[in-house]
């Protein structure tokens, strides 16, 4: 008897965490539909073109996707790499920043693959009131400088 | 940003799966076991294969023990960048984490509060 | 005559009482109902797990005595032991209790060796009601010997589970109608270079194969005179292999042979590979047993009680495991 | 019977170690501790300033707690028989190595108890753990200085 019942107990244990794997794959699936896909925006509020930053970001194939923000002297961008890219993630970071930098000399540049800093340049984005954005700004490069 | 949920849960396995095998097939308890895998995250982040390992698996790198050493290293690493040799001394006592003193604190809540029960399910 | 280990009672001492205490897990065992006490508690009330081990082990002292009209004052030698540091919980229990007390230690084989203990000192004379037995409590030896109660270490599936339970015997001068101790052998410490102390069947099967062995071939017995040789602790893996140690012997083992750590808390897989403890062999051998021996069922029985003689200290230090098995004879007359 | 015997006869009739389920097993929990860590460090990353590897300081705080709540409730144990070191690896193995003592030793007090066996399990994690960052951190730092290696 006694064995009987500890065997269905472990049976139910064993579904109890497929149940709970698959929701979790079913939440991810949901996440992965809701925020990614191919996404790449820009916001310009400064006088400089934003055409050359674009086309780094959509001719690179390791983004995913890449939100850039164009703001007074400051330029940042949030971006996502594909699943393998992200092993060199800081090595994409500074390359993109370097290109960047080669179109845009006089800006202050900051690419960043930290999905922190890609879920606030998306906010950013959408804020209505363009008058705290430099703080914001000075905010998330303060945060990206926390990571060494 | 999603596969990340994916990489975190197979990497993270996949460490758990190394220390299954030393319980198993190299017959260590589990204190040589967390043992040999924080020296081995430690290793790694002194070739600086660690950092990148966790930009790709989040927190499957961050959650094993082997961030452990990890931390710790990379640590004494900055400091040592600093100050050269003898950072790597004073890095040893600047380093901090998380995990230690959570473990501390939480540990000595818990036995404010618990006390330990012989039940086998 | 060299005796070897092997004693004879010429006055076979009786086994007049028995008290048999249990903690609340043990409520799952198929024996819990022959057990005189089982608390609703693991700490039986008190605060820590060893107060509720010597608890534990008053209590089947009282039982045992209170079955034959005794009180404490009347007991003439106590003969108790455990695991934990030192025997404190028998000496507590010792100290509440007041009777002149030697403490045992057979590790999980303290059961018998207290019992022969006791059997001796009343063949001398000297003693007229003795109490002897043995305790252990699951959170206090598991702490002692392995890790903390709540640290999760995946544990294999030869591993054993210390049983929480205390079982003591009252020995006097032969009674009639009552099991009486006929002869004893005391083991020799065996050691075949087990290092696994998860894996304590194993490592104390080669003893109770060889005091099996010593007793049958010293006292002149077989297999077929018994009704029952039940072994202590062995456990699931360590009964199979004492059963193919005996069988290499030449011993039929297909029918006679029982082990209390195997049987003890039946067949449910959670425990692995069945019980361990000093209070395993105590509370089976005190009430399945002596039972049965009441009831008619059995006339004569080998108990084998088996202990692994390790600590601590000495398994971190990579020591092997030596081993000890002591046998005794029951008789119902 | 000699030593050898018996160690080949024990080996025959003890019950083999299930490597295939275990390893299986340690994954599914391993995989799945990660995975609640990976939603616990996305949870701070939304609602804190937290970047991705600032957050895994909390993060991992957080995982004691949980193993806090399921040592002192008594279901780690439960876990790790069924998952081995898919629940010892992680944090929470090494969180519930330092609460299962201190809950243990709570009888011998506070000071002497706890505060004095509260690393007797992890503490050898934490040894090898510093010590081992001290030697790496010392190499590189003598090969940096021969040029051996950059930062």
């Amino acid at each position: 008897m006694n064995k009987v019942k500890s065997e269905k107990a472990y049976c139910k244990e064993m579904e109890g965490t497929h149940i709970w794997k698959r929701g979790l794959m079913i939440f991810a699936v949901v996440l992965l539909s809701g925020c990614s896909g191919n996404d790449f925006r820009i916001d310009n509020s400064s006088s400089e073109d934003s055409t050359k930053a674009e086309e780094v970001f959509n001719n690179d194939k390791r983004l995913t996707s890449a939100v850039t923000v164009f703001h007074e002297n400051d330029v940042i961008a949030g971006i996502t790499l594909t699943t393998f890219s992200r092993f060199k993630k800081e090595k994409i970071e500074k390359e993109l920043k370097k290109r960047l930098e080669e179109y845009y000399p006089d800006k202050d540049i900051t690419v960043s693959a930290d999905s922190k800093i890609r879920m606030e340049t998306d906010k950013l984005i959408q804020l209505d009131n363009k008058k705290n954005m430099g703080k914001k700004i000075d905010k998330l490069k303060s945060l990206i400088k926390e990571e060494t | 940003m999603v596969s990340i949920f994916i990489t975190a849960f197979i990497v993270g396995g996949l460490i758990c799966v190394v220390g299954q095998l030393l319980f198993d097939v190299a017959k260590l308890t589990p204190a040589h076991t967390l043992c040999i895998l924080v020296v081995a995250g430690s290793v790694l982040d002194g070739l600086g294969l660690y950092e990148p390992f966790i930009d790709f698996a989040g927190a499957g790198a961050t959650i094993p023990i082997t961030s452990f050493g990890n931390a710790l290293t990379h640590g004494a690493m900055a400091e040592a960048e600093k100050h050269g040799l003898i950072g790597v001394v004073t890095g040893m006592f600047e380093v901090t984490s998380s995990g230690i003193s959570s473990a501390i604190l939480f540990g000595f809540i818990a036995s404010l509060i618990f006390k330990s029960k012989g039940k086998v399910k | 005559m060299v005796a070897r280990g092997l004693l004879t009672f010429k006055t076979t001492p009786s086994i007049a009482a028995t008290g048999v205490t249990a903690g609340p897990l043990e409520k799952k065992s198929p024996f819990a109902d022959k057990f005189d006490k089982v608390y609703d508690d693991e700490r039986c009330g008190t605060k820590t797990n060893e107060h509720a081990h010597a608890k534990m082990m008053e209590d089947a002292c009282m039982i045992a005595l209170s079955k034959v009209d005794s009180v404490p004052g009347d007991a003439d030698f106590l003969l108790i032991g455990d695991l934990v540091n030192q025997m404190t919980p028998s000496n507590f229990a010792a100290t509440t209790v007041g009777i002149p007390y030697l403490g045992m230690f057979s590790a999980c084989a303290t059961s018998v060796s207290s019992l022969v203990m006791a059997a001796l000192l009343t063949e001398s004379g000297m003693s007229t009601c003795a109490i002897a037995g043995a305790s252990s409590q699951h959170n206090a030896v598991e702490r002692q010997f392995r890790y903390p109660v709540e640290y999760g270490s995946q544990k294999p599936a030869t591993s054993q589970w210390t049983v929480t339970a205390a079982g003591v015997a009252t020995v006097t001068p032969y009674k009639k109608g009552f099991p009486s101790i006929e002869c004893a052998t005391i083991g020799c410490a065996t050691d075949l270079g087990m290092t696994d102390p998860l894996n304590m069947g194993a490592a104390m099967a080669p003893a109770a194969a060889d005091t099996l062995t010593r007793h049958l071939t010293g006292h002149g017995k077989d297999v077929s005179d018994y009704d029952v040789i039940m072994t202590g602790d062995l456990g699931k893996t360590g009964f199979e292999l004492y059963k193919t140690l005996a069988g290499n012997q030449g011993f039929d083992v297909s029918e006679k042979f029982r082990d209390a750590g195997e049987e003890f808390y039946g067949a449910d897989t959670a425990f692995l590979s069945g019980a361990s403890g000093a209070g395993c062999s105590a509370a089976i051998f005190f009430t399945e047993v002596i039972d049965k021996m009441m009831a008619g069922d059995y006339k004569r029985v080998l108990l084998i009680a088996t202990g692994a003689l390790l600590s601590p200290l000495s398994f971190q230090q990579g020591d092997t495991i030596p081993c000890i098995a002591h046998a005794i004879e029951l008789t119902m007359k | 019977m000699d030593e050898k015997k018996y160690a080949k006869l024990e080996k025959e009739v003890s019950p083999k170690t299930p490597l295939m389920r275990n390893v299986i097993f340690a994954f599914l929990t391993g995989g799945t501790i990660c995975l609640i860590g990976q939603f616990v460090s996305m949870f701070y990353m939304t609602f804190f300033d937290f970047t991705e590897r600032t957050a895994s300081n909390p993060t991992v705080a957080t995982m004691i707690f949980f193993a806090m709540l399921l040592t002192g409730f008594g279901q780690y144990k439960k876990i790790a028989q069924f998952g081995g070191a898919g629940s010892a690896v992680p944090i929470t193995g090494f969180g519930n190595a330092v609460i299962s003592a201190a809950i243990e030793h709570k009888s011998e007090g506070y000071v002497l108890g706890v505060g004095g066996n509260m690393f007797k399990l992890a503490g050898s994690v934490i040894l090898f753990g510093v010590f081992s960052a001290f030697v790496v951190a010392l190499i590189k730092t003598i090969l940096v200085k021969f040029g051996v290696v950059s930062w």
